[in-house]
């Protein structure tokens, strides 16, 4: 351990997009942004559009490609401040998923078509891999595309698709052959389009996120495909092991366990401030030690930029996902009968009043309690990243 | 002890069971939900047939008698069902008005299904407190003048009446001080507002603003209001309890149906041992909480601080419980948990609603360590 | 339920049961065994002897037996009033695992020979199923009988077994054919013969309650078989179930329960009474509600004696062992510096100086809380208990 | 930041895992125990041979002027071995030392291998609380007059000298009054019980009932001693914690290799879920503490309200961690986990003591909740 310490200029940096965000963060977009609620579409390509403008759209990808070429803790300390301000969330899917692999394995000509609109602002992502008959086990899919000259035609059903009613592009996990290890192909096909059908499922929040996407005879040039017929399972996995690096959700964490004590410090609970009850204290205490360890944990993970240490991806992914959930689970129960109010999203990005009374910082709460009970589903259920461990780090 | 059931309590809750069966399907609660009414009004007018809402309550009220054990059996019934209707609310605040006396025959009207009052009592600071009342009514020249909020109260946008707690003597956590005022809930001063709530009831928000009420408003002795409102929230809590029971066991046996048929990397779900365990642990907090509401039900007749201790022990419980097997029936249901139209969903929100009512399990706990 | 109020015919019951306990139960008798250190085999025959001159050495046995035919809930009175006030433990392996077998697929001739002097006292029990390879899974047994004229002679190793060394008679699980269910008989064996050689296994807590048994062409009679030979799988199953249902250990847990909050009362932490602290109050009140729970859950368990209903055997064990683990643990933290201090089991059973300093009611309750880290691993690790439950409560 | 090991680190980690793989059975242990000793008086000198002693030491004092995170690592290796030997304590001592002065050459001394004293600063009710302390030190002819009682001293019984916190002004939990004195191990007036912990190594209990002890015995300035024992117990928890992170990666591996080879039902216990998952537990919240501790050396350097947030955090941390993983591997390993023959129940015990140290966890959650 040649140096714990913090890095000075880290905390230049961090001043730097401080500033920054003072300066362009747009106030009625922040306070859209800044309780439990997801970005909408239009507030995330917006926001794309003002860091373009300053070279900052994509803060984890290397300069050759569009991105920063910031070091991990920079994009660290990015994300956190992005996170604190209210700035929407970025399409992750594009940055952390299907970018990546495009300048990966891409060809030059996909590379020229597709990255530098996205960095602009101007494509929109949705990812579908997820089946009817297959939800953590990519190896039972059964959408298929077959190639007709120089498209491949492809015939099946996703579901769970977030954000597919507003994306502009989708990539798809789809079968070419047998097999379940190279059978599987990835390609980018453009959602809009005839033969794809996209039917909203309300999410436990009566909210609409998630879809069902029908595909009848969709066509896609073979120039779409991302890298090798046949190698989309390699990089689905790739795909969900970046995914899961950032898992721990550190951003999210801090700001939650921030909001909690915000929470705690303004609710009144016969009699006195909830914050001042010992038990409830030691609760939100027990969450911040489980948060400090996993900072650190990801830190770790982040440093090991050579990928010669073990791998915590699924570390970082169970525990984080199980953080986001007790914190926002406490923050629901610390709002007390305000967390059996139900507030509108609709309302909110409006910024019109809210149908039922309550503290300012009651709306978004209950509704982000709900949406990360998926945390702990998505990207490998739990239970099946427990498995991973034992797998890889354990060689069991 | 005989955990066996009469005769006539398993009639009542095969009635119970066959009545949600052929009526709450899942996508009729949620076109009701869509439609924005508050309650079933045909549903309620049945409910008063089938006697369901004399259940409990004594025969000089128009009432069937029935035990604590009997009300229980059948909301637990009902509670697989997940209804949107205001029974528990109602049933609580009719043994609250048989307690505190002097409503005239509004019992028998809740009785026939004509009259709907709910408890008022809960503020958006007491937190569960039972004592806590900061609201307060006034002597005025018509009678009463009140002043002071209630919040989340349940049952609230379908009520006929409101059962409010309001001080008339004594500090805000006093024993003493608090009394009984009923309002109608069309009183033309009353500030009220619906609010939707997270498991798609619909509750009321209540603000009174010297709100005049007359001399016959007052139920029960002026400044002793709180044995009746013990006993109306005692009832309310079993209630609800048994509610979630009910839910809890629906959503075990629903999981237990879905990974037997549902397949992930060749096989059942049901075959891993994850899955198996993670039911396993349902199924135990399920038989639990149940052991404690039996537990509640033989010590439930008559005030009494072993009562209390037992009612803060089953609050605790089924918060726990209720949190755990629903979060779990959502989290080995993967996708599908997390869609709106499906039951599961539903029934964790119900027992997330649950659980954090009345200042949640914490404050239970709190009450259990003061002896 | 037709009636879920107490008998009052059962509080007559207890008020006979104090009474006797007060009139016959020796005081420094009481005093060794009111801590957490457990019987002395001596001890539980004394008691044994002073119980059966009132008839009652056999609580849960049929009167046709020389059991005293009580209720299930008088049965659990009857413990309960014991616990409280200090009696030894009865021999459990005699009481709920053999006799029950004895009395029900015994011989007349067995019957006979055995049951009344155990019932007198004279006999000390151990039980002999687990083996160097086969804990849990009794199905891999490889101790061996094979008959000789009217003897079986035994060879092989048992592991684990508690109190074989103060034992005079010991129940074996033995192979006597092949295959997991037909190929196992039950026999009682003479524990004080040549061939059998007893090695102490010092425990966890440097006590000496466990051993291995090496048998070395160790000799029984036909006589002494249970039942029918190669039919030992299914008695074993039996008393495995017979044990769960006893489990969730009521009385013992209820006496956790009252001996942590008197630690708590009688331990200053930073100036104040430890009971006062509301985080521990609350860990303490978490316990309790999991106890009248459980303790609801082995009423409806005994209550159902027709076995018309599920079997919460399993249940039972698992949050029974689960529970008396927590209220240990919970019990040594209460304690503090002294939960550190090693106290000896011997100077307490003398009535001698302790060699390390603290409160009267130090001595003895971390020792328990170490053997009861068994609790989850005997008779059924808990593991194997969960999946008993999926597959018998759950049908999967 | 870098979390790579340099290549001195590189070689002191190594040099200790030989040491201990070559020297550290659980078969020797076991014997030294049963002996009756209180430490391995010829393997302290070899840790003084082999620099340890000295290692985090400043130079002037006869130290190697090492970092905390050589410390750390150095100990966390030594921690799979479950030394008997109070390194740990000695080390901290003489830390506390350094920073309160006036002791002579006592410091050199620890690194030599020839004085090895040890903080006596818990009293039976402080509960863990830095500011309790109820023994008092009044002005005497002499100098300093004694009285109060010290329990758990770690290393108590193989100590050479006690560094006693006592009052010299203020009340039982002032932050100013409390001053450090060095009492020597053999002071005819000192009442000391060696006592045999749970976890087999020895402490010591202290009674001063008017000890009498010179000027130069004050260590420090009076009524300020706080920074220095801050400075101490700091050292010492940072030590037990690294210590408890060797045991239980100790104990993960272990356990990993145990079920790998021992067969149930037919096949090995690593083949079951239940088990794969309860080791993947295990190795979660072990890399959690890892990650705690890194956490803890990032700001160890110099007093500071961070420091001390973070010692509450990686107390609470820890505690919950070292039993968690302590307990999951007795019951992984069955039967042989309950044997005191067995490392994994010595390391369980030692995980425990160490959990309901200075108040256990819930002590560590009520610093946190302070701010």
């Amino acid at each position: 351990m040649t140096d714990l310490s913090r890095d000075p200029a880290d905390e230049r940096f961090r001043n730097e997009v401080r500033a920054f965000l003072e300066d362009n963060l747009p106030p009625e977009m922040a306070r859209r942004n800044r309780q439990g609620y997801h970005a909408s579409r239009s507030d995330t390509r917006e926001w794309t559009r003002i860091l373009h403008a300053r070279g900052w759209s994509a803060p984890n990808w290397p300069v050759e490609h569009g991105g920063t070429g910031w070091t991990l803790a920079q994009q660290a300390i990015f994300d956190e401040e992005c996170t604190a301000a209210g700035a929407p969330l970025l399409d992750i899917f594009g940055l952390s998923m299907v970018g990546p692999l495009i300048y990966t394995y891409g060809t030059d000509d996909l590379k020229a078509r597709i990255l530098p609109p996205f960095l602009r602002g101007e494509i929109s992502w949705a990812q579908g891999f997820s089946e009817p008959n297959a939800g953590s086990d990519l190896g039972s899919l059964q959408t298929r595309a077959v190639l007709d000259g120089d498209d491949y035609v492809i015939n099946g059903r996703k579901i769970w698709t977030s954000g597919a009613h507003e994306a502009t592009m989708i990539f798809f996990l789809v079968r070419t052959g047998e097999g379940t290890r190279n059978g599987l192909t990835m390609l980018i096909v453009d959602a809009r389009q005839p033969g794809i059908a996209i039917r909203p499922i309300d999410d436990i929040r009566k909210e609409h996120s998630l879809n069902e996407v029908i595909l009848d005879d969709v066509r896609t040039p073979v120039a779409n495909r991302i890298g090798e017929e046949g190698k989309g399972w390699g990089y689905a996995k790739a795909l969900l092991e970046n995914e899961r690096a950032f898992a721990a959700e550190i951003p999210r964490n801090r700001n939650h366990l921030a909001l909690l004590r915000r929470i705690a410090r303004g609710t009144m609970r016969a009699g006195r401030p909830l914050i001042e009850d010992p038990v409830f204290a030691a609760r939100i205490a027990e969450a911040e030690v489980e948060f400090m360890a996993l900072e650190f944990l990801a830190l770790r993970a982040m440093s090991d930029t050579d990928g010669s240490g073990p791998s915590f991806g699924s570390f970082l992914k169970v525990r984080g996902s199980e953080l986001v959930q007790r914190l926002t689970q406490l923050q629901v129960e610390a709002l007390g009968d305000h967390g059996a109010y139900l507030y509108s999203e609709q309302a909110h990005m409006a910024g019109q009043p809210q149908p039922a009374p309550g503290p300012e910082f009651a709306p978004g709460v209950w509704s982000e309690a709900m949406y990360r009970r998926a945390s702990s589903i998505y990207g490998g259920a739990n239970e099946i990243q427990r498995t991973l461990i034992a797998k890889q780090y354990l060689d069991l | 002890m005989d955990f066996g059931l009469s005769e006539e309590q398993v009639l009542l809750v095969d009635g119970a069971r066959r009545y949600v069966e052929q009526t709450s399907d899942y996508e009729a609660r949620r076109k009701a939900v869509d439609s924005g009414e508050a309650y079933g009004a045909a549903r309620w007018q049945q409910f008063a047939e089938l006697g369901w809402l004399a259940l409990a309550l004594p025969e000089r009220h128009g009432g069937l008698g029935g035990s604590a054990v009997d009300y229980a059996l059948l909301v637990e019934a009902l509670g697989a069902g997940l209804m949107l209707e205001p029974l528990v609310p109602v049933a609580a605040a009719a043994m609250a008005l048989v307690t505190a006396g002097g409503a005239g025959d509004l019992p028998s009207a809740v009785a026939e299904g004509s009259a709907r009052p709910v408890l008022a009592h809960g503020e958006p600071g007491s937190g569960g407190l039972l004592t806590f009342v900061e609201s307060r009514a006034e002597r005025s020249a018509a009678g009463w003048r009140l002043t002071g909020a209630k919040s989340l109260v349940l049952g609230g946008a379908a009520a006929t009446h409101y059962l409010v707690s309001a001080r008339t003597s004594g500090d805000k956590a006093d024993d003493a001080g608090i009394s009984l005022f009923l309002v109608p809930a069309d009183h033309a001063a009353l500030g009220r507002r619906d609010v939707r709530l997270t498991d798609d009831s619909v509750g009321a928000h209540l603000a009174f603003t010297g709100l005049d009420l007359p001399d016959a408003a007052l139920l029960g002795p002026e400044s002793g209001g709180l044995p009746a409102l013990r006993e109306g929230m005692a009832w309310l809590q079993l209630g609800l309890h048994a509610e979630a029971l009910g839910a809890m066991d629906k959503a075990l046996w629903t999981t237990r149906d879905y990974v037997r048929t549902r397949r992930q990397f060749g096989t059942e779900l049901s075959t891993f041992q994850a899955v198996q365990h993670g039911l396993a642990d349902m199924a135990m907090e399920t038989e639990l909480s149940r052991s404690m509401l039996l537990r509640l039900l033989s010590v439930f007749d008559g005030d009494s601080a072993e009562r209390d201790r037992t009612l803060a022990a089953a609050k605790a419980q089924f918060g726990r419980s209720g949190f755990f097997v629903g979060a779990q029936a959502v989290q080995l249901h993967g996708g599908i948990g997390m869609a709106d139209e499906y039951l599961i969903g539903m029934i964790f929100k119900r027992l997330l609603l649950l659980r954090n009512l009345h200042g949640g399990p914490d404050m239970a706990l709190g009450q259990l360590t003061q002896d």
